[in-house]
């Protein structure tokens, strides 16, 4: 295969967004300042959703963004502001942490790697080339999630509810406990 | 009387009399319990001699266990009989240990021997101990263990079996252990008490293996069996044949070993050397139990087992009985020499018992069976060993006169004591004579018989020791005598409280029946008609030329020490002078003693126990306590893995996932 | 519930429990009324059992078992089941643990520190041990095995003396370490020593079916786990260190059942589960304990020789003993069995004794260590004249249980020795030689103690004026003396209980041959 | 046609990137991005997946929806421990949860 | 649409309608003065919900719904109604606790519990990953506000954030695992699919270690463990006994349905990871044993004991057998018992005197006796010491990994039952021979504590000795096949 070949806007698209992604989330566990690791943070998720994107997965991307880039990454500047004061957000961290951090990803990284390459024989899946570039349709989703057959997910979006519930009412509680001392 | 009836109260009344007099002690008072014991020991006697005297001169009959009557006497060989054999443990189908009352010539005169003696020790007891009597209350102990001792000292004698003869050989064992330590409360009865056991003990251990290994191969232990038909069971156990020694094990035959370490078990008893140690130390004790246990009963009882086992000694094991002859010559002149340096009087009748111990088994030894010069010595021996315990028991119990009156053992204490106690004097003179083989005391007659079957055996060498021996007998004997009731008068007495003088009757009759066994001995029924080696009749051949060295020697020791001690004098001191270590030496009993507890003080406790012990301490419990260590140790130094630190227990997270990859799939 | 007559063993201590329960901790005189009158019943109860199983056996019951009886616990596949049955050897146990329960219990009169959870403790110990030797079902054996470890903990760590916390420690772990090992035996023995689909813990139907079962190298790996496990509580070397340390530290009463009881689980385990069960493998590797039961047979005896606690020799002395037991065991003929379980007997009760009379005079001297003591038998005459009698027992002589044990002993092991000899092996010769040289030995150390302690002057004046035995503790010793000398005085009974099933036991050796590396 | 090993080799790069970030981070905010960061990678294997290899159903899809949602709520429970965390310490480093420990 | 199917998840659906009725309740109780009927309330509700299902009738063998999403079994009902139970003791437990130290958050206490319990239901019924993963998440983020729950405590706030960000992570690294197995296995996530097409490949391989992983954490499997101990200290003590209880004994069992159906192709000893979790097994016991002996916390040092004890749990995965699963629930349910008792003597003290210190246990015999006595029996059943419960289950367990001829698994863990022995025996130690100058006075319990440590001690001495439980859950059980 010529290098020509793999130059198609497909790849190229991909490319890029890998090297947001990687890079973004690289940077953000690298930076020294917390609101920057939030905006690497932020571009990885983006780049994510740009994956998704690129994987006709619109609603999945959108849901990425809304949830993620919206609402977590909200939630985290939040914190950020609230727990830090601007200009002494910078952490020094250790380079023995670094080193020790960096020994277990960096051989995880290489043995999950080495295997999947080794071993991984995704290729040869049956439905492998099966990439179709439809749309899934939002149609399709709704009875996914609601169906009670086989592939289909009530069950676990009922007990979604019940995690939501519980959480909302565990983070109330752990977050009104200033209010409360006082 | 039926026999048969009255055999077993002579076993069970003095056990019974130890255990009701072991019971009550705190109930009774000293003299109680001497006299209930007393009486009663006087009733087992008259058994004793009633049924000795059955078997010699009645006639009666027992049903042995295939059902045929067995009398005591066919013709002029007397039977052996069993007058009950009462299963006690079963060990295999064959080991059976049976205990019962096994009746032949030597087992009967031993019962007369034991009888006499015992009865006379306590009769003579009630007197000493009570007189004597630091301790009321430990009387009652004193008679119930004299007791134990008759009832196991009977028990030994009668035994049926080789076992038996083994469970009261250690019942025997304890019961002297318990009379030398009578004096519990001085180290030295403690320290002499404990050497008599252990010392015993150990030689016991090798009986102990004897037995197995004979009773093993033989499938029996019955005395009946092994000694049967000139011992052809064993001959056959063992394949013994005209031309060899049968089963071998390490180049030895397995008869030697067997038979030797059974005469081993008799050796540590009859205190033969190397096993001599502990019969003086015994004389810690008190005098009447020394009298009866340490002169004569209990340690002849290595003859005794020797003689019981004699057939199968003779035929299947004679080289044994050749070591038997040359250790019992060692042992008597050693004993002999050692003697003559002693001046604790109780001590050089010890040495003497050795020495005369010794005789007995060197007549054994030279015995064997054949005709009758060959079998001359075992009747010798014993005929010595029923001399030798009536006068030598009497020389025990005048010492005991003597040391109740002086208060001490030692010589120096003593002299010119003739004056004060005339009976005593008599006694302990005729004693004297008597071991020294004197005629017509009864020691020249086993003395010479001895010396006889030595030299008619062709033991020339053992003759001419033994006769050397005589006459150091006779040397010390009278050294003793003269030093004590001549010498010079000790001026202490005139100072004391209570004179010397003679002792109540009690004290004094026994003395007074010793001494008219001793001097009418002549005058007893011929040993020669029923205690020989076949139970039969045998003559006695008298070789005068060797009774004449004899007594010449014996004069010859006898005039030395009349010379030398007779009177005050600086003679002994002046001998001693010249080789001062060579005395010291001798007095300290050649240093025997000091070898022995070489070995098991330094050795087997310094060395083996402790290191031992070390080793349990150190290395089993320390390896236990280091596991337990270790195990706390990391515990408490893995405490840092545990940091604290969300991001390290993450970190042993994914490596731990890596590496179960890594393992799992590579 | 007639049939289950011998689970009374179980239950009388049981509802002594109970009543001791209500009974309030202050009333001491009633809970020791309770104790005496319970254990007498027990010893009543295994007089009873022992004489209706004399009768039985004699009218030729030929079971294996007898006053059997069985009922299923857990159904189905696992086949549990509460099986109960005696034979002579757990009739002769049973008998010597219901004596040294009764005289452990009046041993323990003396306790005041919370008398009644020390008798509750004590009475569980004691149903542990009753539990064991009634169970002819393995499971029900281990789990009275178990039941009987931990008592001991609280007994020893509470009521005991010098260092109690380290020494109840050690011996717990250690036999908790032993019971590591007979599980997975056990394990073994249950899942491959009987068909699929037909496991039992049931001992009369696993005698048949393991050596069937179970391939020989398995048999060899079982037999190895579950000797050990018992043997570590039977003290064998160099497992034996919990011993010296457990009994030394222990209150008196609990060393008695401790070493008198305990240990004989230890023994009869062995003989019950590893040897009787795989008889094949222990021809096979007998050899390598009796290496080790040799060794502490003659290694026990020379260390007690140079202790200086009156309690660590004895428990250095019960290492040798058992090591007998086990030693004898090993030589798998008639007489040594018979030898061993005399041993078991003699040595319990002897050991016993001992210990009761140590809590005696420790309870009055306030010191165990020899080297401060003298002349003991003129301050306290009964106690110290029951000692020379325990100790006279211990170094064997006639007339005393100790007698016989050995002598059966030594007489079977010189038969297998002599047997190994003819084909060859010096093995077992030298360690029957060796084990023979500890009958001095231990006269030695016996007699030092006598000598010592008893023997001499007073060499403490502050103990001339302490007091002798008092009733109870005079009952303790004379009843444990009774049956030591009646035992010694009268074997016969003994052998007698004991033949009635050995030679069917031994017939299970009788045509293996008996392997020895040298 | 972009082989479906290289979104694996993005996701396990950005996985361990989390991991390293988890590990390395001081501060707790920072710790929990990059748990962020890691189920962002899975969600890519979960979408790649699914994509290309079994496209007839939307296994995947939904999966990395799940995880979209509990990610959201398991952020907040902990933004308000952190908080927590940081009302009593006064910072919420790594550095300030290290009592409990041995 | 097949609703019914909500009907054979009875105690899913009862569990649900408990926590409405509890959240409505809670809304509708608005002032102070009816707040404290809430407790009873919530007490009443959960109980009524407990005995429900407790006789529900039996379900014949194995069912599923939703198309194999949702498996149930008897032992599966099994589970759920142990849970129930357990639960019920620990709200016992806390009663008391509620009232006086979080007075303010009583509802917010029951309600996440109770959907902590639910998370637990999903985990142990799920029959496919998602629902394992949604069900593993519930009941792991709600406990992470439960620990934080004690205000007064710094240490509880610490405990949760470790919590919560090693559980974010596990389920990360989990989830990692488990889109591995969506990639490698078929694309289907249903337990019955990914058996078919799992082939043991290395990337299979890898895959299920990371899912492993990330259930191991919840059961604290070593090297996954290390949270453990932080957080049972920190939380709240009824908290503590519910971690180490009902959250752990869930996953184990979730883990053992997972494993053996999802990755066992046929036979255990075969697979891989079975070799995998031998090796887990011996370090989970050897570790968690060891950090346990240095413990002078009792929180801290029953943290360590239940991770060795899940060692021991894990056996009951080894066989693959109806007998290793009976014997893993019968594990379970007696160290239900006895864990709860010995934490309830813990809550009970700590509520009175705030005292968890061992040394602080020191003399406690002579001044409540009755507790100590409950502590000793627990920790002997924890030690497997009969007649006690902990004997058997120890018994049983082992039994059922020896059949499966892992003789030397059980001798290692036996061996380590030494250990074990000797830590629990340092806290009898110092309840029954320690002597102390400061004792912890003399209390009186509250009566509901003193129930539920009544019926922790029945169980824990008869469990043991009456066969039919043990009996009736091997009928239950179900093996690989």
């Amino acid at each position: 295969m010529e290098i020509v070949e793999l130059l198609t806007a497909n790849n190229i698209i991909f490319v890029l967004l890998s090297m947001v992604i990687l890079a973004g989330g690289l940077l953000s566990v690298l930076t020294e300042k917390l609101m920057h690791a939030a905006f690497y943070l932020f571009l990885t998720l983006v780049g994510i959703a740009g994956l998704y994107l690129h994987m006709n997965y619109e609603f999945l991307a959108a849901a990425q963004l809304s949830v993620y880039a919206g609402g977590i990454l909200m939630l985290f500047i939040f914190a950020i502001v609230l727990v830090h004061r601007i200009g002494e957000n910078s952490e020094s961290v250790s380079c023995k942490k670094k080193g020790w951090a960096a020994i277990a990803s960096f051989s995880g990284a290489v043995l999950v790697l080495a295997t999947l390459f080794i071993y991984g024989n995704f290729a040869n899946c049956p439905a492998a080339d099966a990439f179709t570039e439809s749309e899934v349709n939002m149609k399709l989703i709704g009875t996914t999630l609601l169906g009670t057959g086989k592939n289909q997910y009530l069950l676990p979006f009922e007990a979604t509810g019940i995690l939501l519930l519980a959480c909302i009412i565990g983070a109330l509680v752990i977050a009104n406990k200033e209010k409360e001392e006082k | 009387m039926e026999i048969t009836s009255i055999a077993p109260w002579v076993l069970l009344l003095p056990l019974c009399m130890f255990v009701f007099l072991g019971l009550t002690s705190h109930k009774f008072s000293g003299q109680t319990s001497a006299k209930i014991g007393t009486v009663a020991f006087g009733i087992v006697a008259i058994l004793c001699y009633y049924i000795a005297g059955q078997y010699f001169f009645g006639s009666f009959s027992v049903v042995n266990e295939n059902g045929y009557e067995v009398f005591n006497k066919t013709g002029e060989v007397y039977n052996q009989m069993t007058i009950f054999n009462m299963e006690w443990m079963k060990m295999t189908e064959n080991l059976i240990i049976h205990i019962g009352f096994y009746l032949d010539p030597i087992s009967a005169m031993m019962l007369v021997v034991i009888a006499t003696v015992s009865l006379m020790v306590h009769i003579y007891s009630y007197g000493y101990m009570f007189e004597h009597g630091h301790f009321d209350e430990g009387m009652s102990r004193y008679y119930a263990v004299l007791s134990l001792f008759s009832f196991a000292m009977l028990g030994l004698v009668l035994a049926t079996n080789i076992f038996q003869m083994y469970i009261f050989w250690e019942l025997v064992g304890v019961s002297s252990f318990l009379l030398i330590g009578y004096y519990f409360f001085k180290p030295a009865a403690v320290s002499a008490c404990k050497k008599a056991f252990i010392v015993t003990r150990f030689a016991d251990m090798f009986f102990l293996i004897g037995i197995l290994v004979l009773s093993y191969h033989a499938q029996t232990f019955d005395f009946d069996k092994l000694n049967a038909n000139n011992a052809k069971l064993v001959m056959d156990a063992f394949q013994i044949t005209a031309e060899s020694k049968g089963i071998a094990f390490l180049g030895f035959p397995l008869i030697t070993i067997a038979t030797f370490c059974i005469f081993l078990g008799g050796a540590g008893k009859s205190a033969m050397f190397p096993f001599h140690i502990w019969l003086p130390d015994a004389m810690e004790g008190p005098t009447p139990s020394s009298a009866l246990i340490h002169a004569a009963t209990m340690v002849v009882a290595g003859v005794f087992l020797v003689a019981r086992l004699f057939p199968v000694y003779s035929f299947a094991a004679p080289e044994v009985l050749n070591a038997i002859c040359y250790i019992g010559a060692f042992t008597a002149l050693f004993a002999a020499i050692i003697a003559v340096a002693q001046t604790d009087i109780k001590r050089v009748l010890a040495f003497s018992t050795i020495s005369q111990i010794a005789y007995m088994m060197v007549a054994l030894g030279v015995s064997r069976f054949g005709n009758h010069e060959t079998e001359l010595g075992f009747t010798a021996s014993m005929m010595h060993l029923f001399t030798h315990a009536m006068f030598k028991a009497m020389l025990f119990l005048c010492c005991g006169c003597i040391i109740h009156c002086v208060e001490s053992n030692e010589m120096k204490h003593m002299g010119g004591l003739w004056k004060y106690m005339k009976k005593t004097w008599i006694c302990f003179g005729i004693g004297c004579l008597a071991i020294a083989g004197i005629p017509p005391f009864s020691g020249f007659f086993s003395k010479g018989e001895i010396l006889t079957a030595c030299f008619e055996n062709g033991y020339k060498a053992i003759y001419i020791v033994m006769t050397a021996t005589a006459g150091l007998t006779s040397f010390y004997m009278f050294r003793l005598f003269f030093h004590i009731f001549h010498w010079q008068e000790n001026e202490e007495y005139a100072t004391m409280k209570h004179k010397p003088h003679d002792q109540e009757w009690q004290m004094t009759l026994p003395l007074i029946v010793f001494a008219v066994l001793t001097v009418f001995f002549f005058l007893f029924p011929g040993f020669n008609n029923g205690i020989t080696a076949t139970r039969g009749e045998m003559e006695m051949p008298t070789n005068w030329f060797i009774e004449g060295i004899s007594i010449a020697v014996a004069l010859t020791g006898i005039g030395i020490a009349y010379v030398l001690y007779f009177k005050k004098n600086d003679m002994p001191k002046q001998i001693m002078d010249k080789c001062p270590e060579l005395c010291s030496f001798v007095y300290d009993r050649m240093k025997i003693d000091e070898i022995w507890y070489g070995i098991t003080r330094s050795f087997i406790f310094g060395v083996i126990c402790k290191s031992i012990a070390w080793f349990d301490h150190n290395c089993i419990d320390g390896f236990m306590n280091f596991c337990a260590w270790i195990t706390k140790h990391t515990s408490y130094n893995t405490k840092e893995a545990q940091s604290g630190n969300v991001q390290q227990y993450v970190w042993v997270f994914i490596m731990g996932v890596i590496t179960i990859v890594f393992l799992a799939v590579y | 519930m007639s049939e289950f007559i011998l689970l009374y063993f179980v239950i009388i201590p049981l509802v002594m429990m109970g009543v001791l329960y209500l009974i309030p901790g202050e009333k001491k005189d009633l809970i020791r009324k309770t104790m005496a009158g319970g254990s007498a019943l027990l010893v009543a109860l295994a007089a009873y059992i022992t004489i209706e199983f004399i009768e039985q056996r004699s009218a030729g019951a030929t079971a294996p078992y007898l006053f059997t009886a069985s009922k299923v616990w857990y159904e189905g596949f696992l086949n549990i089941h509460l099986s109960l049955g005696v034979d002579g050897i757990s009739v002769a146990m049973l008998v010597l643990s219901s004596v040294i329960t009764f005289t452990g219990s009046f041993a323990s009169f003396a306790v005041e520190d919370k008398a009644k959870e020390y008798f509750l403790w004590f009475l569980m110990l004691s149903i542990g041990v009753f539990g064991f030797f009634i169970s002819i079902d393995l499971f029900t054996m281990f789990l009275f095995y178990e039941v009987a470890l931990i008592p001991m903990y609280l007994l020893i760590g509470y009521w005991g003396s010098n260092a109690k916390e380290y020494a109840a420690m050690k011996l717990t772990l250690m036999l908790m370490g032993g019971s590591a090992f007979l599980m997975v035996g056990i394990f073994g023995i249950y899942f491959m020593g009987t068909p699929d689909g037909a496991h039992t813990f049931e001992m009369v139907t696993l005698m048949e079916s393991v050596s069937k079962n179970m391939p020989i190298e398995w048999q060899h790996i079982f037999f190895c786990l579950t000797f050990v496990g018992f043997g570590v509580l039977g003290a064998m070397f160099p497992f034996h260190t919990w011993s010296p340390d457990g009994h030394a530290s222990a209150p008196t009463a609990v060393s008695m059942l401790h070493a008198g009881v305990l240990m004989k689980l230890g023994g009869y385990g062995c003989f019950r589960v590893a040897m009787c069960l795989m008889p094949q493998a222990s021809a096979d590797l007998g050899w390598i304990f009796l290496i080790l039961t040799g060794t502490s047979v003659f290694y026990g005896a020379y260390s007690a020789c140079v202790q200086n606690d009156l309690k660590y020799i004895n428990a250095y002395s019960s290492v040798s003993h058992c090591g007998m037991v086990l030693f004898a065991l090993l030589m798998m003929n008639q007489t040594a069995f018979t030898g061993a379980f005399l041993q078991m007997l003699s040595h319990g009760l002897m050991t016993a004794l001992f210990f009761s009379l140590i809590g005696s005079i420790y309870g009055r001297t306030h010191t165990r260590d020899i080297r401060l003591m003298g002349g003991m038998m003129n301050i306290m005459p009964v106690l110290c004249v029951c000692y020379v009698i325990a100790g006279m027992a211990s170094l064997g002589l006639p007339g005393l249980s100790g007698f016989v044990a050995e002598m059966n002993i030594f007489v079977g092991s010189f038969q297998r020795s002599v047997l190994s000899y003819e084909e060859g092996n010096w093995m077992f010769l030298i360690f029957t030689i060796l084990a023979c040289t500890s009958i001095v030995i231990t006269a030695v150390y016996i007699l030092r103690v006598v000598g010592k302690m008893l023997f001499g002057p007073i060499q403490d004046q502050h103990h001339a004026s302490l007091s002798d035995a008092n009733y109870f503790e005079k009952i303790a010793a004379f009843g444990l003396i009774i049956c030591v000398a009646g035992i010694g005085m009268y074997p016969s009974l003994w052998t007698g209980i004991l033949n009635f099933d050995l030679p069917r036991l031994v017939s299970l050796f009788a045509d293996k041959t008996i392997v020895a590396p040298f | 046609m972009i082989p479906v090993e290289f979104y694996l080799v993005v996701s396990t790069l950005l996985f361990f990137i989390g991991v390293f970030g988890f590990i390395a981070r001081k501060n707790l905010v920072g710790v929990l991005m990059s748990i962020e960061l890691i189920l962002n990678a899975v969600n890519i294997n979960f979408v790649a997946f699914n994509r290309y290899l079994f496209p007839g159903q939307l296994e995947g899809y939904i999966y990395s929806l799940f995880v979209i949602v509990v990610a959201a709520a398991e952020t907040a429970v902990a933004i308000a421990i952190i908080m927590n965390i940081y009302r009593r310490k006064g910072n919420e480093t790594v550095n300030s949860i290290k009592e409990l420990k041995n | 649409m097949d609703y019914s199917q909500f009907l054979l998840m009875t105690p899913e659906v009862t569990l649900a309608l408990a926590l409405i009725v509890l959240l409505v309740a809670d809304l509708v109780m608005g002032n102070d003065k009816s707040k404290q009927y809430f407790q009873t309330l919530a007490l009443v509700v959960f109980g009524i919900h407990t005995i429900y299902n407790f006789i529900q009738g039996e379900i014949s063998g194995q069912q599923e719904a939703f198309s194999g999403m949702y498996l149930t079994s008897n032992i599966h009902v099994f589970v759920k109604n142990m849970l129930n139970v357990g639960t019920l003791l620990v709200l016992i437990f806390s009663i008391e606790w509620n009232k006086k130290e979080n007075s303010n958050h009583i509802a917010e206490f029951y309600l996440l519990m109770m959907s902590t319990l639910f998370g637990m239901y999903l985990m142990v019924s799920s029959g496919d990953f998602l629902l394992f993963y949604l069900g593993l998440e519930t009941a792991s983020i709600p406990m992470a506000t439960l620990v934080a729950l004690n205000k007064k405590r710094n240490e509880s706030a610490e405990a949760a954030a470790k919590y919560i960000l090693t559980a974010g992570f596990s389920s990360a690294v989990m989830l990692f695992g488990i889109s591995l197995i969506y990639g490698s296995c078929g694309g289907s996530l249903y337990f019955c699919d990914v058996v078919k097409s799992f082939a043991a490949t290395p990337v299979q391989i890898m895959a299920m270690i990371f899912f492993m992983a990330g259930v191991a954490f919840k059961i604290s499997l070593v090297p996954f463990h290390l949270w453990t101990a932080d957080t049972y200290q920190g939380a709240p003590t009824s908290v503590t006994a519910y971690l180490s209880v009902m959250s752990k004994g869930a996953a184990a069992f979730a883990f053992m349905i997972v494993m053996w159906k999802a990755f066992t192709v046929s036979n255990v000893a075969e697979t891989v990871w079975h070799n995998i979790l031998w090796w887990i097994i011996v370090i989970t016991i050897t570790v968690g044993n060891i950090f346990a002996i240095r413990q002078k916390n009792l929180k801290r040092f029953l943290a360590f004991s239940s991770i060795s004890q899940a060692g021991y749990v894990m056996l009951g995965l080894m066989s693959g057998t109806s007998m290793g699963m009976g014997s893993m629930v019968y594990y379970l349910l007696v160290y239900l018992f006895t864990n709860l008792a010995a934490f309830g003597v813990i809550s009970n003290i700590e509520d009175k005197c705030g005292k968890v210190g061992m040394d602080d246990y020191d003399g406690l015999y002579e001044t409540n006796p009755k507790m100590a006595v409950v502590m000793m029996l627990a920790m002997f059943s924890l030690g497997g010491i009969p007649p006690f419960a902990g004997f058997f289950s120890k018994f049983f367990i082992f039994a059922s990994a020896a059949q499966a001829g892992e003789y030397l698994l059980v001798f290692i863990a036996l061996a380590n039952t030494i250990i074990s022995l000797f830590y629990y025996l340092l806290v009898v130690k110092a309840m029954f021979i320690n002597k102390s100058n400061n004792p912890i006075a003399p209390f009186k319990s509250d009566n509901a504590s003193l129930v539920g440590l009544t019926i922790c001690t029945i169980a824990m001495l008869v469990l043991g000795l009456i066969s039919p439980v043990y009996e009736q859950l091997l009928a239950w059980s179900f093996g690989v096949n």
